[in-house]
């Protein structure tokens, strides 16, 4: 019963801190609930023994990408004070069709049996002899080879998208060249100047 | 498993030349590489063409049921990347002249296009997952790209936001799907559908996913983004985006459709119906409000997707090859389009509203002729292709018994046919003069001009494409 | 002379081909040049088919000069032509070199001007040729590209609203048959006429959705064939883009419009709708019936309060087309033969009608009744081709207006009379409007000063006028040539039906 | 496996939802709705996870490992724009990305 | 031969009218007019037997066939046939003759304007059409005379074209007639619909045998016979449709004298001899062609009493003596209306003719208060006039027929006297009614053209006294149709009443069938005395009134019009009849038609078309345009809905199966 306890602590911890992501005023509330909430999901993952995964998501979205928002938020240097805040004008309609989603998938999901063939698709059956990680490390980098490079490309992908888009390059901003400074010689450097007495340069 | 990779050679030689190239790139300063770093990439393409050309085929999913590599994906692909390589060539004098000219922008259409050579190839719903979004986050960047613009950025944002939260929808789907078949590979989903069938989770995963690659498309109701980031984004990606992820992403749909959920296609066929009823409808609506070419042809496209989803909603391999069909022909259509709209200046800007064409016909005569004959085709007057392709798709749909989609389709096509007659008027009827005075570049001129005569000739033979989509809509079949 | 019909389709597209790739520059020279070409083009055309036309066997009912080839494999292209066809093609092919020597006068770009014609002749000579459905639907469909040019370039102060309404009304009614078509394929699983005529539709009433579905799905075949010819035809209440695009085209374009392109209705009419959906046809009689009565009336009516010239004529052709409605929905030799006969009749008259208001809009630049009036005291030579003209319009025995009208007014007498008395009031009516309109402008005294000096016929415009008040009273007095070269077809026709 | 997967289902559907608000309903800033997209992809993670547990199937948490690394290249992608659309419109507020309609 | 009589004119025509500019004009009409007496006088070689011509039909090639529908161009020769052919290239050469000089000044036209050789091209042409009329063979090529003559007689009505009431009177009477040929359409459409044919000898056939076809309730026969009359009505003026004959008097004079007296006119009443079996076979048409004819008579008469223009009371003389022709048909006399037709031909040519010497004379000078007192100057035209007036009120010896065993008398007083007498002794149930009215008619006749002639010829001059002071008799070929015609006048009448109407000797056997219990033939040979002499009391006493009105007592007719003004009005106006015809349908028809233009077509049609084009589908658009509100929380909601949407229906559909 312990597990089921937790579950029930994590999922109203994650109801109610995804809740506060959307409705905080302040955007650095938000990315702090929005951590919270993925502690909670950690949580779960654990509770379905996928501990992997649960520190993962702690290291790429706590670590990561939690603190990337943040980063931006601080960065931007928005007056919250002035954050506009308000819903759209049509929220009952939008709740509305919230609960019409939310009710389809509970009518799907409940009850979720697993039929028959779906246990027997099964590709890569979980030993639960072995350690999640090594079952993860054991298959990501052969059978899943080309995937994994994709997912490669697509964080260079990204990575070039972050520059293209931000990086500047001012030509009215000093920086340090080192290059040049190393290969500065005096050809280029000095100037020799023949002064006249009396008249200054 | 190394014997597979002979498979993926194409995709491989792709993503190692950018690679290379950006790397290269890096430390090229010299200019004169740099300004034709489009070109070198387009040969690049070029080449992996040829390689997918000589690439062997197999019916059997490769890679540990990763991928496929058939007739169908080999067609695709190759249209893609002839496609891609042109519309770089044409890209260059817009990125020149807006000082946009860096080696990123090649580097980001290759990968999106290697992404959609993936998404082709797909026989895994992860690697459709990540194939989508090598595409797609590559297409936000450069719809951002002229980030000095806010119209552009704020493309990319409203690209990104709402792409994004089809990748959500997608996964769910995704999600959905594995969890009620066990598998994510398109052959065992397949094979075990007739067992599932019966599941609620599974026909809500399928609509989820379906919608997302619906997004993608542009399809209504996920249609909204298209007309917002075609008049955002820079005048080449617009063109890149109305053409190249269209193709992918309809073999992809053909794909999931056929591949994945073929055995309840009694179920699909509906949402299919209202994709398609809808998009024309709305793609036809919209684009008669538009005085910018590029929001035009954005809504234009929406119609088009439309049509060409009438072909997969009739369900049978006339269908899908009509479907085939229409997207090709579409692609030529639109690659002539835009070699005009991409030379559509006026003292040196490029400008997007169709009233500046006034009595272009009077300064360019051919140029206008062609392009209007692109605008007939794309309106469906007879004899030009794009009639033969609307014929095609009505053809498919009344076969399957669904008369009422094919008389939406026709009213449409009346209403649409009006704001395509409108640019013609524009052309060659209107009083007063637009003075549009750009010198258009041979290259591109040969590029209108071929793409105006492809649709001439195509009504002879349809570009001797008829088979090739019978043997890909076969191979997708079987 | 087997690939005759193909040369005779495509010939005006080579002309137009030399016109764009051989005659350079757009100097008065050159263009006086590509008026050349395209004159002697028309009537190489025009003599081939003669030529055509001296080897097609009047006796036969069968397709002659059939040519097939695979094209699409869904649809093919073949040709061939029976009477009926016969006699638009010649009406066509005829009516070209007229076309070119009345728009001789043109100077606004002059080469894209010819270039449009001669596409647009092969286009309606392949309509009249085509033996597929979906062949005819290309030629039907892809006539308005150049149509809608001539009306939006060449034509009058208000002519893109004209342009676009011709369009737009033609594409809506033209779609709708596609669809037809569509079905018909998917029924009959092909699109071959000949095999087509020999199929039977399925014609068992049904009942869907509670309404009650008379003779089944040939209903529905039939209205949609109905909607796109009864635009082009136009019957009433689909008529209203004729007015606007008449007056708005130039006189060549309303020439062709009103010889041709309202024929390819009637052509379609008695090609797909009454042969294939006999039963539909037969239970839409009497609606067709009312629909050309009113037209008839209506019109003609309408026409004899019109202030323009060109809208006048308009009008009148809508009524007198309700004529072939009349005719080809009686089902009966007298009935259709009129109304071929009406069709071809009509497309003399009618252009020439065009052709002489072209002539005084040369001079004047208006075609305002009002601003004529006592014409005929400085050119006798044209109130002659006018008087003759306005009697053939109202139908005077002995000019071929009277045959097709009496024909089909009879045949329809047959089959309903009282719709055909309604119908032979518009005899009345039409001699109001005619009569009016020559009085209006040709008679009295010539009191404005503007057309104090205008000049009678010169020898071009007797070129392309005379020809035509021959044939027209030659047609009226020794009609049998036409008559004859699609009896037999018709016959046949009839002798189905029965 | 004590706890019913119906539970987890239900939260991860709520999770979604609650996304799918945050992207529509509110009208702050863009931020928000970053962080709403990786909320759904947080209940899909759960989706996965749960499934490939519950199955003994272990692709799914393949499957939600991919997700995690390319939600990171998104999360930054969407950033860097909303960077670039900073600059220029010196806002971030949502109402104010609206130069194209119609 | 024949067939040159009749394509001779039609060559006239053609050469005339197309090449007298090559030619010169003088060459062309003399030549026109060559051509025509030539036929005349071949025309009365043919009638009066010297060289006999056999009856039959000659084919010359095929016009329109169809099916069963077969006509051909041909010439057909009976009785009829040569009658009219008589009475058309008589009185068309006679009057060719006289327009050579009628027409040679004319002040409508400036000294450079070519005008005769097209006057007289109408004319030939008018010929050949009047010809082609009566020499069909078949219903199709007689509508083609038909409407040939009426286009004849629309073009010369308006050969003054530069006078707007000469063109709209050309347009009333081509309209008008047209309303007429639409009754005629429609009785051509019935005998092919029922008889399978258009040709004489086949309908007659199949009419010859009894049949019991029923129209309307009707029999065949009557509905037809109605169909045709109505033609006929419009063609010979009768009561309803005649309101164009008086207008038509716009035209110049001899077209009056050729086309609306002698010949086109009767066009009607030779197509109903022609159709004499089926008129036969349906009686209670016959009635109504007796009544129409009737009150024909009668109306004309009465209006004809007040007029002033010396051509219009010529004419509404001719449409009251095609009343009498009518009343002839209706009594089943076709005989006697032939007749009449025949001299009615020669004696009103040369009334009009006798008008048009004075209008010449008196430059154009229609109306009578201004004329007076010409017997001096113009003493030909005066004594011409007078046998036509003696003729057309029939004076002659009543009763002589019994001394004599004919009748002996002028023209008219023959053929007019045995129309009275048939009706009288005829069947019909109201054939007393007829036969008073048409002796008031005869009175009535008498009256008005004595006064014309009194008003006209006698009494002092009223107009300007330089015209009366220059005026002079007309030149010689217009007094020799003058001559000719009085001649025609005086005898025909007494000449050939045993070929028309006598029983034994008369030369219509051929063509005009009468029914078994037809006797009119014997019968009106036996009215009592009374009726014989009652049409000769009745002219002595329109004459003796006129004389007293005119000579003696001239304020009197003045007086009485101050004192009847609501008459005299009524029959100034010619019973309203334009008027009420101007409002029914002139002024409906140009309201219904701007009616249905500007709200049928524009308002209508187009309104719902345009409203559809640019207001519907644009309400749609603007509703396309404002979804795209530029939001990016709008679009994922749309997306969001459209998803639901699509959920939904899974959901429920799943449920549901």
């Amino acid at each position: 019963m312990i597990p089921l306890y937790f579950f029930y602590f994590f999922s109203f911890i994650a109801i109610l801190s995804s809740f506060f992501v959307i409705f905080a005023n302040n955007p650095v509330h938000s990315v702090l609930w929005l951590i919270l909430t993925f502690f909670s999901v950690a949580g779960f993952f654990i509770l379905v023994g996928a501990e992997f995964l649960a520190l993962l998501l702690m290291i790429v979205y706590v670590g990561a990408l939690a603190v990337l928002f943040l980063f931006v938020v601080m960065m931007l240097n928005i007056s919250f004070a002035g954050l506009r805040s308000g819903l759209a004008q049509f929220l009952p309609f939008g709740i509305l069709i919230g609960i019409v989603i939310f009710a389809e998938l509970i009518l799907a999901f409940v009850p979720w049996e697993f039929k028959e063939q779906a246990i027997n698709n099964r590709s890569v059956a979980i030993d639960t002899a072995e350690d999640n990680t090594v079952a993860l490390g054991k298959i990501v980098y052969t059978d899943y080879f080309l995937l994994f490079q994709c997912a490669g490309i697509i964080l260079l992908i990204a990575m070039i998208g972050s520059i293209v888009l931000t990086l500047r390059s001012r030509p009215d901003v000093k920086r340090q060249s080192i290059t040049s400074q190393i290969y500065r010689d005096p050809n280029t450097s000095i100037e020799v100047k023949d002064v006249k007495p009396g008249e200054g340069i | 498993m190394s014997e597979n990779f002979k498979f993926i050679t194409p995709e491989l030689f792709l993503v190692v030349f950018n690679l290379c190239f950006l790397v290269a790139m890096l430390f090229v300063k010299s200019q004169a590489i740099l300004s034709n770093s489009n070109k070198i990439s387009a040969v690049a393409l070029l080449t992996t063409a040829l390689l997918v050309y000589s690439n062997p085929v197999d019916s059997d999913p490769i890679i540990n049921g990763f991928y496929t590599s058939n007739e169908f994906t080999a067609f695709f692909k190759i249209l893609i990347l002839l496609l891609s390589s042109v519309i770089l060539y044409l890209s260059d004098a817009y990125l020149k002249k807006n000082n946009l000219l860096k080696y990123e922008y090649p580097v980001l259409i290759n990968f999106s296009v290697f992404g959609m050579m993936i998404v082709i190839s797909s026989n895994d719903l992860m690697t459709l997952y990540l194939g989508i979004e090598i595409q797609s986050l590559s297409l936000y960047i450069i719809a951002a790209y002229r980030r000095d613009n806010l119209k552009s950025t704020e493309a990319g944002l409203k690209y990104f936001i709402l792409g994004a939260l089809s990748s959500g929808l997608l996964l769910y789907g995704i999600s959905l799907v594995y969890g009620s078949t066990g598998s994510t590979q398109f052959h065992i989903i397949y094979n075990s559908i007739m067992y599932t069938e019966r599941m609620l989770g599974l026909q809500i995963g399928m609509v989820f996913l379906l919608s997302a690659i619906a997004f993608k498309f542009a399809a209504f109701p996920f249609h909204m983004w298209t007309p917002d980031v075609y008049d955002g984004s820079p005048t080449p990606v617009t063109a890149f985006m109305a053409i190249v992820p269209k193709l992918a992403v309809g073999a992809m749909l053909a794909k999931v459709l056929f591949d994945v959920f073929g055995g309840i296609s009694d179920k699909w066929q509906m949402v299919l119906v209202f994709l398609s009823g809808g998009s024309m409808i709305i793609g036809a609506l919209g684009a008669i409000a538009q005085t910018n070419i590029k929001r035009l042809v954005g809504y234009s496209s929406i119609g088009h997707v439309g049509f060409a989803l009438m072909g997969l909603a009739a369900v049978s391999p006339e269908g899908l090859s009509g479907f085939i069909i229409y997207l090709f022909l579409y692609s030529i259509m639109m690659l002539g389009i835009f070699a005009f709209i991409l030379n559509m200046e006026k003292e040196g800007v490029l400008v997007a509203d169709i009233y500046l064409l006034a009595q272009y016909s009077e300064n360019r005569p051919g140029a206008s002729f062609a392009f209007s004959l692109l605008l007939f085709s794309l309106a469906g007057i007879p004899p030009l292709a794009g009639f033969i392709c609307k014929l095609y798709v009505m053809m498919a749909i009344i076969n399957s018994g669904l008369m009422y989609l094919a008389l939406v389709g026709a009213i449409v096509s009346v209403i649409g046919a009006f704001y395509y007659l409108r640019i013609v008027y524009i052309i060659y009827f209107s009083e007063s003069r637009g003075n549009l005075d750009a010198k258009i570049p041979a290259g591109h001129l040969l590029i209108l001009f071929l793409s105006s005569a492809a649709i001439v000739i195509g009504t002879y033979n349809l570009l001797g494409v008829e088979p090739l989509t019978r043997l890909a809509a076969e191979s997708l079949l079987y | 002379m087997d690939f005759i019909l193909s040369l005779i389709t495509f010939l005006p597209l080579l002309g137009a081909l030399i016109i764009a790739l051989f005659v350079p520059g757009s100097d008065p020279d050159s263009s006086e040049n590509a008026k050349r070409v395209s004159l002697v083009t028309s009537i190489i055309v025009f003599l081939l088919s003669l030529v055509m036309f001296s080897g097609f066997d009047k006796n036969s009912s069968d397709f002659q000069f059939i040519e097939e080839f695979l094209w699409l494999g869904f649809f093919n292209y073949k040709l061939g032509v029976d009477g009926i066809s016969v006699v638009l093609i010649l009406l066509t092919t005829s009516m070209m070199p007229l076309v070119f020597l009345s728009s001789w006068t043109t100077q606004k770009r002059v080469k894209e001007y010819l270039i449009a014609f001669l596409i647009l002749e092969t286009l309606m000579v392949g309509v009249f040729v085509s033996l597929d459905i979906f062949l005819f639907y290309v030629f039907f469909e892809a006539g308005l590209i150049p149509m809608f040019l001539i009306i939006g370039i060449w034509g009058g102060k208000e002519r893109v609203f004209a342009s676009f309404k011709f369009f737009l009304y033609t594409l809506l009614g033209s779609i709708l048959m596609l669809i037809a078509m569509i079905v018909i394929w998917d029924i009959s699983g092909t699109t071959d006429i000949t095999r087509l005529l020999k199929y039977e539709f399925e014609s068992e009433p049904f009942y869907i959705l509670g309404f009650y579905i008379p003779s089944g799905i040939q209903t529905f075949l039939w209205l949609g064939f109905f909607a796109s010819f009864a635009v082009k035809l136009p019957m009433f209440p689909v008529h209203t883009w004729l007015p606007d695009a008449h007056v708005q085209a130039p006189t060549s374009g309303s020439v062709l419009l009103a010889a041709i392109l309202l024929k390819m209705g009637g052509y379609g009419f008695i090609r797909f709708s009454i042969p294939m959906f006999y039963e539909a046809s037969l239970y839409f009689q009497d609606f067709i019936f009312i629909l050309s009565v009113i037209a008839i009336i209506y019109t003609s009516l309408i026409a004899l309060v019109q202030t323009d010239m060109k809208k006048l004529i308009a009008y009148s052709s809508v009524a007198h087309m309700g004529f072939v409605t009349i005719g080809l929905f009686s089902f009966n030799q007298q009935g259709i033969d009129g109304a071929i006969f009406q069709m071809v009749s009509h497309g003399l008259i009618s252009a020439a009608l065009f052709l002489v208001v072209g002539v005084v809009y040369e001079r004047t630049h208006t075609r305002e009744i009002q601003a004529f009036g006592g014409l005929v005291n400085r050119m006798p030579n044209y109130a002659m081709v006018f008087m003759v003209l306005t009697l053939a319009n109202v139908g005077l025995p002995g000019t071929s207006g009277f045959v097709g009208e009496f024909l089909s007014l009879l045949g329809a007498f047959k089959v309903s009379p009282v719709y055909a008395i309604f119908g032979a009031v518009g005899v009345i009516l039409s001699a109001c409007y005619g009569l009016l309109l020559y009085k209006r402008i040709m008679l009295g005294e010539l009191i404005k000063e503007n057309l104090k000096r205008i000049d009678d016929l010169s020898l071009r415009e007797k070129f392309c006028l005379y020809p035509l008040v021959l044939l027209i009273i030659t047609f009226g007095i020794y009609p049998k040539p036409i008559l004859e070269t699609y009896g037999a077809t018709v016959a046949d026709y009839v002798l189905k039906f029965n | 496996m004590i706890i019913p997967i119906e539970h987890f289902l239900t939260v991860s559907a709520l999770l979604f939802v609650i996304g799918v608000f945050g992207i529509f309903l509110n009208r702050k800033n863009v931020i928000i709705i970053l962080m709403s997209i990786e909320l759904i992809l947080a209940s899909v993670n759960i989706n996965f996870v749960v499934f490939s547990s519950y199955l003994g199937d272990l692709v799914g948490q393949v499957f939600a490992m991919f997700i995690l690394t390319v939600a990171a290249a998104e999360a930054a992608i969407g950033l860097a724009i909303l960077v670039c659309f900073y600059r220029l419109r010196n806002s971030i507020f949502i109402e104010d990305a609206n130069t194209m309609k119609g | 031969m024949i067939e040159f009589l009749i394509f001779g004119p039609l060559l006239g025509s053609l050469i005339s009218g197309l090449m007298y500019r090559s030619i010169g004009e003088d060459v062309a009409t003399i030549f026109t007019t060559s051509i025509v007496i030539v036929g005349a006088l071949v025309s009365w070689i043919i009638f009066l037997d010297i060289i006999p011509v056999e009856n039959g039909t000659r084919v010359i090639f095929d016009w329109i066939t169809s099916g069963a529908l077969n006509s051909q161009w041909a010439v057909k020769i009976d009785s009829l046939v040569k009658v009219m052919l008589v009475v058309v290239l008589s009185v068309s050469s006679l009057v060719h003759l006289y327009s050579l000089g009628y027409m040679r000044h004319d002040h409508n036209w400036n000294p450079n304007e070519n005008y005769k050789a097209r006057f007289f091209s109408y004319l030939s042409f008018f010929t050949f059409a009047m010809l082609v009329l009566v020499s069909a063979d078949n219903l199709l090529q007689l509508f083609f005379g038909w409407e040939g003559v009426g286009v004849a007689s629309y073009l010369l009505i308006g050969f003054y074209f530069k006078k707007p009431s000469a063109n709209s009177a050309a347009i009333k009477a081509f309209v008008v007639n047209r309303v007429g040929d639409f009754g005629f359409l429609i009785g051509i459409f019935l005998i092919f619909l029922y008889s399978g044919s258009i040709n004489f000898s086949e309908i007659f056939s199949f009419f010859s045998n009894e049949n019991k076809i029923k129209l309307l309730g009707f029999k065949v026969e009557e509905v037809i016979c109605f169909f045709l009359f109505i033609g006929a009505m419009g063609k010979s003026a009768q009561i309803f449709l005649h309101t164009w004959l008086p207008d038509a008097m716009e035209g110049p004079t001899p077209v009056s004298a050729l086309i609306h007296a002698a010949t086109m006119v009767t066009a009607g009443v030779f197509l109903t001899c022609r159709f004499s079996p089926l008129f036969e076979a349906a009686p209670q048409v016959a009635n109504l062609v007796l009544l129409v004819g009737v009150s024909t008579a009668f109306f004309a008469a009465t209006t004809a009493l007040v007029q002033n223009d010396i051509k219009r009371i010529i004419a509404y003389s001719t449409c009251s003596q095609l009343g009498y022709m009518f009343a002839a048909v209706g009594a089943g006399f076709y005989h006697a209306a032939m007749f009449h037709l025949f001299t009615h031909a020669f004696f009103k040519a040369l009334l009009f003719l006798g008008a048009g010497s004075v209008i010449h004379a008196m430059h154009h000078e229609q109306d009578i208060r201004r004329l007076g007192g010409l017997r001096t100057k113009l003493p030909i035209t005066c004594l011409t006039m007078i046998i036509g007036t003696l003729a057309i009120t029939g004076v002659g010896i009543p009763l002589s027929y019994y001394i004599l065993g004919f009748n002996f008398g002028l023209s008219g007083f023959v053929s007019k006297d045995i129309i009275i007498e048939g009706v009288f002794a005829s069947k019909n149930s109201f054939n007393y009614h007829a036969f008073v009215f048409l002796i008031f008619s005869a009175l009535l006749t008498s009256f008005y053209s004595w006064r014309l002639i009194f008003l006209t010829f006698f009494g002092s001059f009223k107009g300007n006294k330089d015209d009366f002071n220059h005026c002079h008799e007309p030149e010689r070929n217009m007094l020799i149709p003058l001559v000719l015609l009085s001649v025609g006048a005086v005898f025909f009448g007494s000449f050939f009443e045993f070929d028309f109407a006598s029983e034994k000797y008369q030369i219509f056997s051929d063509s005009i069938l009468l029914s078994k219990d037809n006797t009119i033939l014997k019968d009106f040979h036996y009215v009592p005395a009374l009726v014989k002499v009652a049409p000769f009391f009745a002219m002595l006493i329109g004459l003796s009134t006129a004389i007293y009105f005119y000579v003696i007592n001239p304020g009197y007719p003045r007086i009485i019009a101050n004192q009847q003004p609501i008459l005299y009005n009524f029959l100034l106006n010619k019973w309203y009849f334009d008027e009420l015809y101007d409002f029914i349908f002139v002024s409906v028809a140009k309201r219904v038609g701007n009616f249905f233009w500007k709200i049928g077509d524009i308002k209508l049609i187009n309104g719902s078309i345009h409203g559809l084009g640019l207001f519907v589908i644009p309400y749609f658009v603007a509703m396309a345009s404002r979804l795209q509100s530029g939001f990016v929380f709008h679009y994922a909601l749309v997306m969001i809905i459209g998803l639901t949407a699509i959920l939904s229906f899974f959901v429920l559909s799943f449920y549901s199966l």
